[in-house]
């Protein structure tokens, strides 16, 4: 086990950057969001998370598949995937374990190329929890606030230093590449312990063994929901996109986008003629849920919620996804 | 300095709305009389000034436009009765909008040109493209997405 | 437990649904540590409801979509939207029962006072059919904007930055009471205005028509701002264009069941003459 | 790793016109062997993409058939193109009729619309593979008779099956019955032991004759449905088609009736 010294973090990062393209928390009029470390981007380490998950470096809001262009009636296509290399420093657990799950979509049957080739060339340092947000509930699944696999890194805030923990080769060949990494003692790894265990003191517990999805009390959510897209756009695990061809009139060459769709959305199953099968608002509303906490786990063995609190925090309306867990349970 | 460079033999692009009957006979009797004006402007014939959406307008500077141009017809001439009436009042309140939002008020420009008004159009149209050349480019593509 | 007002509040409604009067209330309840809009149905479940300074939601946003003669408790932000929504011909008066209270501004979890409040110029209800508590005092100027006093260049700059952020999500919209149109013209696909494929001049775009959207109809409830998962300062934006509007045309969205939408109106001589003014002082 | 999302240009051979608003795209793509009843994702580029069922049999192994009717925005500059052009495809996706499980068996094939385009490709290839199969019978209906499809085929299929047809409402020229496509079940009686249905049309009919074959004491694990829902990946990573954990493009478009009979939204 390392630790190192909470100054040497940005130093660590700064000289990452030289082989790296850095992802790290910065903040922005106040709130904390992901970004590519750039001249003059001051790192924060004081947060609970970011406000729009993670999944954008991994599956953005909108990305190119590929390009096409016609000449003499030829029609060439052609795609671009990423390689390069990346670190992404100070991801939660529970987002690392959203990572998890939109990695079990992305290699079901065929694979997707463009998001593999950016998780595949990621290299993760998770900083586990040492203090619950208000919304967040990572204990009921178990997501967090501590980590034991998923990332290459793990960082635990031990005081005046981040207790190191490697989970993968890749990133001991980091640690021991670098400097700023010293040898931590038993103290250490036991003061890491106690704020583990502290933080999920305080956390919601719920046996999910218990569980299963209430329709009536989701029905009665439902009548709240707007049916906005901000639940389902920063959450970490939602991969809905859409795709949609772009072309240039003159030339007549273009690209196919693909971009975050919104099962909230009505047209999200609507198709040419008309025809919706999901008719109606809550038909929608209890999709989202009965996907999250239903169908995900039936087909890929997992929740597909890791209670980062996102979209109870953002909730115009107020709906919160913990209450409705509760309720499952409860019945 | 390199903006000021740009500046140099920049010629603003202008999208114009111009009203079926009025401005856009304006247009056209301007170059049935041969009199020279900048063709900076480009047309697109609307049926009235109060077809035009405040949409169009934000939508053409988007895609490159340096500056707007609305003609309608001259109040109480309007072939619709009041379309320019209400055309009036939604492009004062556009153009404190773009304002507010960071772009030169003066890069829409609305007049009202009737169809006799030739010589007018044609001054006009020079008048508007040497503010725009003074202004510069919007170039509002680029400065929203890159910040610059 | 509970105030005076909102004691008064529950006896009202349990009359109402009681007398049968109303099928529905539609007001606040907890849920945790947590104010939420809800629906009673029943005076057994009147108790449920509360009247704090954490009611922030705009509740005339569901009246659209609900059925039958309902109860609305609405404060100042709230009453206006119906208002509006009663001009729109969105909502039928006589389907409507409006508890009015007033408002002393909500406050967010951590209790600081929201933006929208904080400037609020309406807090108590400007129509009712039934008034319960207390009305309290208005400010009588809106505030200074610190935005104007930068350079178009800078605000150009504030905004690209703050729309940059924006993840499309539409919150902003579906919280907002006024945006009822059926085909929204952000999410139209043919001709397709603003597509979520582009870059970020579309959300430019997106929400510079939204602001004129808001030309006449905004009541400055503050919602979008709130809704907002990273936090543009959207109130600003539509603040503003209420200010243009009053300045203008001397309209106050959601004040007066009789004025004409401001843009569907016209006045010969005061707009000459406005046009005037305006041309001299923007070009 | 190949990646899927990049469709293979190809040539349109030659278009047939089936009906007013069907055409059929006849494609330069060689020994695909696909399964009956497995689709396309078919791209105009600048356009967009769709999923197009596969019309044509496996067992032809110089083109492939894509019968596309005119309904939205990409289809109708589909219906614009001209043998000689070229356009994308990737494919074949999702899983086909049970084939093999129901060799041997008597076939009641029951369509709608243009929902006989993935029931052709079936029946043609049993045509070809005679033998392999029981009795078929087709019932197909179709909003008028001008909106019949692969109506050159008719003629072919009643020499070798039982072939009823029925229009929703009358038109000129046309002596057949008229009525909805369920009705059609009163005139066949299976031995329902040995019988597979095999049903595709919109989704309104779909759900009338499941409720007549079910009438008829067909088991559920013999009704083999073809779904449409809006797919945009094809691949099983939009998540746009969803029919509860399961995902129409990869795990369908075709179920048998008792793998979906649970779900919300099976029929909207």
């Amino acid at each position: 086990m390392k630790k190192i010294r909470e100054d040497d973090v940005i130093k660590l990062l700064n000289e990452l950057r030289k082989k790296y393209e850095v992802i790290a928390p910065v903040k922005l009029d106040g709130r904390v969001y992901f970004k590519t470390l750039g001249e003059g981007d001051v790192l924060t380490l004081d947060y609970v998370n970011s406000v729009v998950s993670p999944k954008d470096f991994f599956l953005p809001q909108k990305e190119r598949i590929l390009e096409f262009s016609e000449s003499g009636g030829e029609v060439t296509v052609e795609d671009e995937l990423s390689s390069k290399k990346r670190v992404f420093f100070g991801i939660r657990p529970c987002d690392v374990n959203a990572l998890l799950i939109l990695d079990s979509v992305a290699r079901e049957g065929f694979e997707d190329p463009y998001y593999l080739g950016r998780r595949d060339n990621t290299l993760l340092i998770s900083l586990e929890c040492v203090e619950p947000g208000d919304d967040c509930f990572c204990s009921v699944f178990n997501t967090g606030p501590s980590l034991d696999e998923g990332a290459d890194l793990v960082f635990t805030d031990i005081g005046d230093f981040y207790l190191v923990k490697s989970l993968t080769d890749e990133g001991e060949r980091l640690v021991s590449g670098s400097e700023f990494f010293r040898k931590a003692t038993g103290g250490d790894e036991e003061t890491a312990g106690k704020k583990r265990k502290e933080c999920v003191k305080g956390m919601e517990s719920l046996d999910l063994r218990n569980f299963s999805v209430d329709e009536e009390v989701v029905k009665e959510k439902a009548k709240r929901c707007l049916y906005c897209y901000s639940c389902t756009f920063i959450c970490p695990t939602c991969y809905c996109f859409d795709v949609v061809d772009r072309m240039d009139l003159y030339s007549r060459n273009g690209e196919r986008m693909r971009f975050w769709d919104s099962c909230m959305n009505p047209s999200f199953t609507e198709m040419a003629g008309n025809f919706n099968p999901r008719d109606g608002m809550v038909g929608r509303f209890m999709n989202r849920i009965n996907h999250k906490l239903r169908y995900m786990r039936d087909r890929y063995g997992v929740y597909g919620c890791v209670g980062c609190g996102r979209c109870i925090r953002n909730c115009p309306a107020g709906i919160s996804m913990l209450e409705i867990l509760r309720e499952g349970v409860r019945k | 300095m390199e903006a000021k460079n740009k500046k140099d033999g920049f010629e603003p692009r202008i999208v114009g709305f111009l009203c079926n009957w009025c401005s856009y006979a304006g247009a056209d009797l301007a170059g049935t009389s041969r009199i020279e004006y900048p063709p900076n402007l480009r047309a697109v014939r609307v049926m009235c000034s109060s077809r035009v959406n405040p949409l169009f307008v934000l939508k053409a500077f988007q895609e490159g436009a340096d500056g707007v141009f609305i003609g309608g017809c001259h109040p109480q001439d309007c072939h619709y009765m009041e379309g320019n009436y209400y055309a009036r009042r939604r492009f004062m309140l556009l153009k404190r909008l773009i304002e507010y939002m960071g772009i030169n008020p003066g890069r829409l420009r609305v007049e009202w040109v009737s169809a006799s008004e030739g010589d007018r159009f044609a001054k006009i149209v020079r008048e508007f493209t040497g503010d725009l050349k003074r202004l510069g480019p919007l170039d509002l593509r680029e400065r929203v997405c890159d910040g610059i | 437990m509970g105030s005076d007002t909102e004691n008064a509040l529950k006896r009202e409604a349990r009359n109402l649904l009681k007398k049968g009067d109303v099928d529905l209330v539609l007001g606040y309840c907890m849920e945790g540590d947590n104010v939420i809009p809800c629906f009673i149905s029943s005076p057994g479940e009147v108790d449920g409801l509360v009247w704090n300074n954490r009611c922030k939601n705009n509740l005339a946003v569901y009246l659209r979509e609900l059925e039958g003669r309902v109860a609305v408790v609405a404060k100042g932000c709230d009453s206006r939207a119906i208002v509006e929504l009663l001009k729109a011909k969105q909502v039928e008066r006589e389907d409507l029962i409006i508890l009015g209270v007033s408002c002393r501004g909500m406050v967010d979890k951590e209790g600081e006072e929201y933006g929208s409040c904080r400037v609020c110029l309406h807090r108590n209800p400007v129509v009712y059919d039934l008034f319960v508590g207390e009305k309290v005092s208005e400010r009588e100027e809106r505030d200074v904007d610190e935005l104007e006093s930068l350079s178009l260049r800078e605000r150009l700059e504030f905004w690209s930055k703050q729309f940059r952020k924006c993840i499309n999500c539409l919150a902003c919209r579906n919280v907002c009471p006024m945006c009822f149109c059926e085909e929204c013209v952000l999410e139209k696909k043919d001709p397709e205005w603003i597509t979520r494929a582009g870059d970020a001049s579309n959300l430019f775009l997106l929400h510079a028509i939204k602001a004129t959207h808001m030309a006449g109809r905004c009541v400055e409830c503050g919602e979008c701002e709130r809704a907002c998962p990273v936090d543009i300062p959207l109130m600003h934006l539509y603040s503003r264009v209420c200010r243009d509007v009053e300045e203008l045309f001397g309209v106050e969205s959601g004040m007066n069941l009789e004025d004409k939408p401001p843009l569907a109106a016209f006045d010969l001589e005061r707009d000459a003459m406005l046009e005037e003014n305006e041309k001299n002082k923007r070009g | 790793m190949s990646n899927q999302y990049i469709p293979q240009t190809v040539e349109i051979l030659g278009i047939l016109e089936e009906s007013r608003d069907v055409k059929t795209l006849r494609l330069d793509v060689r020994n695909l062997r696909h399964e009956p009843g497995q689709f396309m994702e078919l791209s105009v580029f600048g356009y967009g993409e769709i999923p197009v069922s596969i019309s044509s049999s496996p067992t032809l192994e110089d083109y492939i058939d894509l019968s596309v009717k005119n309904v939205g925005s990409v289809t109708s500059v589909v219906h614009e193109a001209e043998p000689g052009d070229t356009v994308g495809v990737r494919g074949p996706y999702g899983r086909g009729f049970p084939v093999r499980e129901v060799g041997g068996r008597d076939l009641l094939f029951i369509g709608g619309g243009i929902g006989l385009a993935p029931l052709r490709s079936f029946i043609d290839y049993i045509r070809d593979e005679r033998d392999g199969f029981g009795d078929v019978s087709i019932l197909y209906g179709a909003r008028t008779a001008d909106d019949m499809v692969f109506r050159q085929e008719f003629d072919d299929w009643r020499s070798m099956f039982d072939l009823h047809l029925i229009a929703d409402v009358e038109s000129e020229g046309w002596y057949g019955r008229v009525g909805f496509v369920n009705e059609l079940l009163a005139d066949v009686s299976p031995d329902i032991k040995n019988t597979y249905a095999v049903v595709c049309g919109p989704s309104i009919m779909m759900k009338s004759v499941v409720k007549g074959l079910k009438d008829m004491q067909f088991p559920d694990e013999q009704i083999i449905l073809s779904f449409e829902r809006r797919m945009k990946c094809g691949i099983g990573k939009c998540g746009h088609c969803n029919i509860g954990d399961r995902y129409v493009c990869v795990d369908g478009p075709v179920f048998s009736y008792d793998k979906v009979r649970g779900y919300r939204e099976i029929w909207g």
